[in-house]
């Protein structure tokens, strides 16, 4: 089941790094931000997997603080690009 | 195991592209979002470095915090960016840069390397002493115990730079409140967040903080989480930044670092030397010191995002 | 080849990107953000060494771990004040140049007028 | 018991990566900044939650299952105002699309 949840992990990361072509493509700068947004997303579900495959204690409060923080820096983008 | 590398692989190759086209974007706008993405990235490469402490910690302030930091001044300075742009330095330059480059990662590749097998640790130390703290988490114990001296003087040092941001601001604002005037149009879908979002995060930076003496945690990330609410709710206009002449918040902000040093020079009284603290007190007086310390470093860290003073109360 | 010494190899390439950016481009804030990229590498630099320390149940050394957490508050606020000074010579000058001769030709001209 | 729970384990979360699959390509192929938001709530909602489903049968206690529930709906909170921070921006950048 470890393995499973790695490979998971592992596919969500892959995916997201697909999107990161965004990113590098824009065109906009709201284009980017919905990157750094999948990105987010992805890395908290990343997280929950790793944190379910590995048994390290504490990852599932690094997925809590990144699901917090996840709107704050486009908060930021959009308050300032106004 | 393969698995586990195919992954590390993966992630490492794209940390090094965000990297890179980091430092390539045109706009720096499109730069900073690249840098946040950057921030994410390496807060799952602690993860994989079992980590956990750091990652929480990068995650808060390497991403979040810096991230709305240069996303605010990127905006600002934006106007600037074209007659900048236009210094591009020489061919030469570049080369010379270059192969410094070059000769810097050889350096450090080669010492990571070469490494002496198995690497030195102080981990059986730190395991050994462990019982002497009452504290489980390891990573607690060295900042507040074994190496205190440091976080001591780091927390003097955020106030140092919060002074020299405030120094910046010119004579006829001094006193006043950060942040540019007229930031505060209501936006219904912001406030709600706003409004929603820093009770949790209250919850969640109280839980880091309590679960920080055995398991990851902490006061720095506890503290990070609650500045962020607070930037979020001026952000959305339902508070503002407080004028920085306030004695009330000169006191909070100084309050953390001088309850440090009381018990720090309690502890010539008590044990003996500087930030020594007496058998069987140590883990009542660390709580103490983090406890002290949170609310001061979440003001100082929210205050340093808010910037130098920028305008005065209406008479 | 561990995920130890992967990381490690990664995070030399990321100081010397950032050392380049650093160097190179011409905007303050963008070196500010280079300064952050090197930083990113150095701590991971660390944080390879604590991971190879992994022993006594720990999976890393301690030591170095807490040494990155005050680090990056650290750069932090170094961050946060760098931003500061740009935007501060932002509004006293109207631009964000580190070119030391822009200022003297401006003193020259006050000083022939 | 065990062998149920596994089987909604693998299941959730195919899913849910499935989602994050459908995210990125919609991110990447569709032609506008709008209809590239509406994708990329897919995975920030579907995604994610069939994840949180699937892991929830080997959550450690009632309280990691809540930690993993807190998580999710953080993430929907945040994603729901993103997105429409994001689009009022988009449409105010770039009116002709």
């Amino acid at each position: 089941m470890a393995e499973f949840l790695l490979g998971a992990a592992a596919f969500v990361v892959a995916m997201v790094a697909v999107g990161l072509l965004r990113l590098l493509r824009g065109p906009a700068n709201t284009d980017r931000m919905m990157a750094g947004q999948l990105l987010g997303t992805g890395g908290i579900a990343a997280l929950l997997l790793l944190a379910a495959a590995t048994n390290i204690p504490g990852v599932m409060d690094v997925a809590l603080a990144l699901a917090l923080l996840a709107a704050f820096s486009s908060v930021a983008f959009v308050m300032s690009a106004s | 195991m393969t698995l586990e590398l195919v992954f590390d692989i993966g992630l490492a190759a794209l940390v090094l592209t965000v990297a890179t086209w980091t430092l390539l974007a045109r706009e720096t706008t499109a730069a900073v979002i690249g840098f946040v993405a950057y921030g994410l990235l390496l807060t799952l490469v602690w993860v994989r470095l079992a980590a956990v402490d750091v990652a929480l910690t990068e995650a808060a302030i390497g991403s979040g915090m810096t991230g709305v930091l240069l996303l605010t001044a990127a905006a600002r300075l934006r106007a600037t960016e074209a007659v900048a742009n236009a210094e591009q330095p020489g061919a030469t330059l570049r080369v010379v840069a270059a192969l410094l480059c070059v000769s810097v990662f050889a350096g450090l590749a080669g010492i990571v390397l070469l490494l002496p097998e198995p690497g030195p640790t102080l981990a059986p130390q730190a395991a050994a002493n462990l019982g002497s703290t009452g504290l489980g988490n390891a990573v607690t114990a060295v900042l507040l115990s074994f190496r205190a001296i440091d976080t001591l003087l780091e927390t003097v040092v955020l106030l140092l730079a919060l002074l020299g941001v405030w120094s910046l601001a010119p004579d006829r604002v001094w006193g006043g409140r950060p942040g540019p005037q007229g930031n505060v149009q209501r936006d219904g879908v912001l406030v709600f967040l706003a409004q929603l979002l820093p009770p949790v995060g209250i919850v969640v930076a109280i839980h880091l903080f309590w679960v920080g003496a055995d398991a990851p945690g902490g006061k720095f990330q506890a503290a990070t989480i609650l500045a962020a609410m607070w930037i979020l709710a001026q952000q959305a206009g339902l508070t503002d930044a407080p004028p920085v002449d306030r004695r009330w918040l000169r006191l909070v902000l100084v309050a953390g670092p001088a309850a440090f040093l009381a018990v720090g020079f309690l502890g010539f009284a008590a044990a003996g030397a500087f930030l020594a603290y007496p058998a069987g007190y140590a883990k009542p007086l660390i709580l103490f010191i983090e406890a002290a310390l949170m609310p001061s470093i979440a003001a100082t860290l929210a205050l340093l995002v808010a910037g130098p003073p920028a305008r005065t109360e209406p008479p | 080849m561990n995920t130890a010494t992967l990381f490690g190899v990664v995070a030399a390439a990321l100081v010397a990107l950032g050392l380049y950016g650093l160097i190179v481009h011409p905007q303050p804030l963008r070196k500010i953000l280079a300064f952050n990229l090197l930083g990113g590498g150095m701590f991971l630099i660390f944080g390879v060494v604590a991971r190879r320390g992994a022993a006594a149940g720990m999976g890393g050394d301690p030591v170095p771990q807490a040494l990155v957490i005050t680090g990056l508050v650290v750069a932090f606020s170094a961050t946060a004040l760098a931003v500061a000074l740009v935007v501060r010579l932002f509004e006293e000058t109207g631009r964000a140049i580190l070119r030391s001769d822009v200022s003297t030709t401006e003193r020259e001209v006050d000083g022939e007028s | 018991m065990t062998l149920v729970l596994d089987i909604l384990t693998v299941v959730a979360v195919s899913a849910g990566v499935f989602f994050f699959l459908a995210g990125t390509v919609g991110l990447l192929r569709f032609p506008d900044s709008l209809s590239r938001l509406h994708a990329l709530t897919k995975a920030d909602n579907l995604g994610l939650g069939l994840v949180v489903l699937g892991l929830l049968p080997r959550a450690d206690g009632p309280f990691g299952a809540l930690k993993l529930i807190a998580v999710w709906l953080l993430a929907q909170l945040a994603g729901a105002t993103v997105t429409q921070l994001l689009a009022r921006a988009a449409r105010t950048a770039e009116p002709q699309e």
